[in-house]
């Protein structure tokens, strides 16, 4: 038989014990879900998006995939990971910041075509701080790239 | 080992110490703010899309980086406090209350500032902003704490006890803020790896880092040596330090 | 390593983010002198205290002396 | 050692059941609190259902706080805290009892009528279930994150103000969960992630709390 002040101390210790077991063991389970609602183009090219739901999307805007209308303020582009691409159409003013070759991230729902109806788009500015000088170096290097590329 | 912790624990002895110390230390950190400042100010290249706003990051980085620190130190302190009963310890974490607190608004007040060139708005619902606000609240309630009590022996357990508990609580806040930030604005996409920077701008940086280290660690010398000396005025040994210094 | 604005001017201005960039270190500045100032105060004060403290204490000590004489 | 904690837990409800008017109070706050949102915002059911969520636990939240000043104040006055820090049994344990009926007096009759409340501010139908359910788990974290700024203000003439310094910041991410959980399922999203954080949160306060709290007293009544 146990004293008392033995086994009250191993209640301590069971108790400690489950506890922090059952946090760790939910915040992993919480973690495998989607938390934040973002998909990425790949995940929403291979169906995993559901349609018809607020979500949110993001990448790179494609270059030269960007079209606005004439007669209003809508327009189209495409997103891209590296992987795949999605169809964004959305109806208003675009941020200062949204350009080619930048990131952006729109919110809104895809439709069944699965073209992605966005309600609003930002536009991302990245944390990689450059002096004018290197940056306009790096898209020199990056066009002198694309010519070689492009010629061979 | 043990006799130097009970010497550490001392805060005759710290006195005497940090006072050696201190021109050292306030000489190194002069210098390193004045170099960080000049060099971040005039000699670093200005960011290619912000342009020279960029350059409030000299002080809003080393400000955000202590003001997260400072709590550290000031939990820990009072941890040592209260499990050692050290003297000193609760002293040092009395003193790191408010001088977090002011780097943590300076974070803020230059985060906002930065935040209007870059953003448009000076305030924005953003995770770090967020949940540095938090931090100046985490700071605003131990300082509270602290100064209702009337007995110093429980104003420094009490606010001890709560600091610990924000210790614990304070990567949950961080890690909430950030998925509810996710979970309402634009997540963050890396399309490359870690943030980088220009050496050309990073070394400054670097510099304003050490610098504000040094800064930190000197304002919590000053302050925890002043409240020494405020709460040991009826010992001999502070007459005697008060006598020394009249000749 | 060179200066990286053409005068004094520019660099005040700093092609119009001058303010904002002026007012940031202003303020951090600022604060930080605040608390370097502070505690140097409170110490002086309490310096003053103690002192004040000793001087009467030793002109008590002298003035007894005294009427002990007497 | 269960003995105590059952006693405790007895005696506090009792005492409760004794002056159902207390009891009353949180419940009637809710109730004009949500009167006053469609007042001052408007009456307009679709723009009251996007705000319901946040609302609805914000509420909680203040609610929670206002109730937990009174934790240990009673027992402050007469004497019954000294003899419980003093008293060979584990005073965690105590406080876990005492937690556990202010949780059983406030924050569960704030979740049973939760649903009434939605339906006042024409919360869409799918967030009744997470409301509940994330009220169920997340008034037990406000109650025991609330008992350990109880326990350091319990000393202090004027705790009320301090209390809500001290206590508030630790709240947030059960108000962001919380929320967001209702948000999500009225969105037509899975639920489990947020109110597993929850769980997480409830199961990592039932570790800190009782012992913070416990130290916590034992430095409000002995210095």
């Amino acid at each position: 038989m146990m004293n008392p002040i033995r086994r009250q101390r191993l209640f301590l210790v069971i108790f400690i014990v489950v506890a922090a077991s059952l946090a760790v063991g939910l915040m992993t389970y919480a973690l495998r879900d989607n938390i934040n609602l973002f998909y990425p183009p790949s995940d929403i090219a291979a169906g995993e998006a559901p349609p018809g739901v607020r979500i949110r999307a993001g990448g790179m805007v494609v270059d030269g995939s960007v079209e606005r209308a004439s007669d209003s303020l809508f327009v189209r582009f495409l997103v891209t990971d590296g992987e795949a691409e999605v169809e964004v159409h959305y109806t208003g003013i675009l941020p200062d910041l949204f350009a080619t070759g930048e990131a952006a991230v729109v919110t809104g729902e895809l439709n069944e075509q699965g073209v992605f109806m966005a309600s609003e788009v930002l536009a991302k500015h990245d944390e990689n701080y450059t002096p004018p000088e290197v940056a306009d170096a790096m898209n020199a290097a990056h066009e002198r790239a694309q010519q070689s590329v492009d010629e061979s | 080992m043990w006799q130097w912790f009970h010497r550490l624990g001392s805060p005759r002895w710290f006195y005497q110490t940090s006072g050696k110390w201190l021109p050292w230390l306030g000489g190194i950190t002069f210098l390193l703010l004045i170099i960080g400042l000049v060099w971040g100010l005039g000699f670093a290249p200005r960011d290619a899309k912000q342009g020279n706003s960029f350059r409030i990051i000299y002080i809003h980085v080393p400000a955000s980086f202590l003001a997260l620190a400072g709590y550290y130190v000031m939990a820990i302190a009072g941890a040592v406090g209260l499990i050692w009963k050290m003297k000193l310890a609760d002293m040092v974490m009395k003193s790191a209350a408010p001088l977090g607190a002011a780097l943590t608004f300076v974070a803020l007040v230059t985060g906002a500032i930065w935040g209007k060139p870059t953003w448009g708005t000076y305030w924005v619902w953003d995770a770090r902003i967020t949940s540095m606000l938090v931090l100046l609240f985490l700071y605003m309630g131990v300082m509270a704490l602290q100064h209702s009590y009337t007995s110093v022996d429980a104003a420094n357990r009490a606010s001890a006890v709560l600091s610990l508990v924000g210790m614990v609580n304070i990567p949950i806040i961080y890690k909430s803020v950030d998925w509810w930030y996710t979970l309402h604005q634009p997540a963050t996409i890396k399309f490359t790896e870690a943030p980088t920077m220009h050496p050309d701008m990073f070394h400054p940086l670097l510099v304003m880092i050490v610098g504000f280290y040094c800064f930190y660690a000197l304002v919590l010398i000053l302050n925890t040596r002043s409240e020494i000396l405020h709460r040991e005025r009826r010992s001999s040994w502070v007459k005697n330090v008060v006598l020394q210094n009249q000749r | 390593m060179i200066f990286r604005f053409d005068s004094f001017q520019h660099f005040l201005q700093m092609d119009g983010h001058g303010a904002y960039v002026w007012s940031a270190y202003l303020i951090a500045i600022l604060v930080m002198v605040w608390l370097v100032i502070s505690p140097l105060f409170r110490q002086s004060g309490v310096r003053q205290a103690v002192a004040r403290e000793l001087r009467r204490e030793t002109a008590r000590q002298s003035s007894s002396g005294q009427i002990g004489k007497e | 050692m269960g003995y105590g904690f059952a006693a405790i837990l007895r005696r506090d409800l009792l005492l409760a059941f004794r002056n159902r008017g207390e009891i009353a109070n949180p419940i009637i706050f809710f109730f004009i609190v949500v009167t006053l949102i469609p007042l001052g915002l408007t009456p307009e059911a679709s723009r009251l259902a996007v705000i319901a969520p946040g609302i609805l636990w914000v509420m909680a939240l203040l609610a929670s706080l206002l109730s937990v000043e009174g934790l240990f104040h009673s027992d402050y006055r007469d004497g019954t805290l000294e003899q419980l820090v003093i008293s060979p049994q584990p005073l965690y344990l105590m406080v876990l009892a005492k937690i556990l009926a202010h949780w059983l007096i406030t924050g569960l009759p704030l979740t049973l009528l939760a649903p009434v409340l939605g339906m006042m501010l024409s919360l869409p139908s799918a967030g009744y279930l997470p409301l509940v359910l994330g009220l169920l788990m997340g008034t037990a974290v406000l109650s025991l994150l609330g008992a350990i700024g109880a326990g350091l203000t319990v000393a202090l003439r004027k705790g009320g103000l301090l209390l809500s310094l001290i206590v508030m910041p630790l709240y947030m991410p059960v108000l962001i969960f919380g929320a967001s959980a209702v948000q999500r399922s009225v969105d037509g999203f899975s639920v489990q992630g947020p109110l597993a954080v929850m769980g997480a949160l409830l199961a990592f306060s039932l570790l800190i709390s009782p012992f913070a709290t416990a130290g916590a007293l034992r430095v409000s009544m002995h210095g």
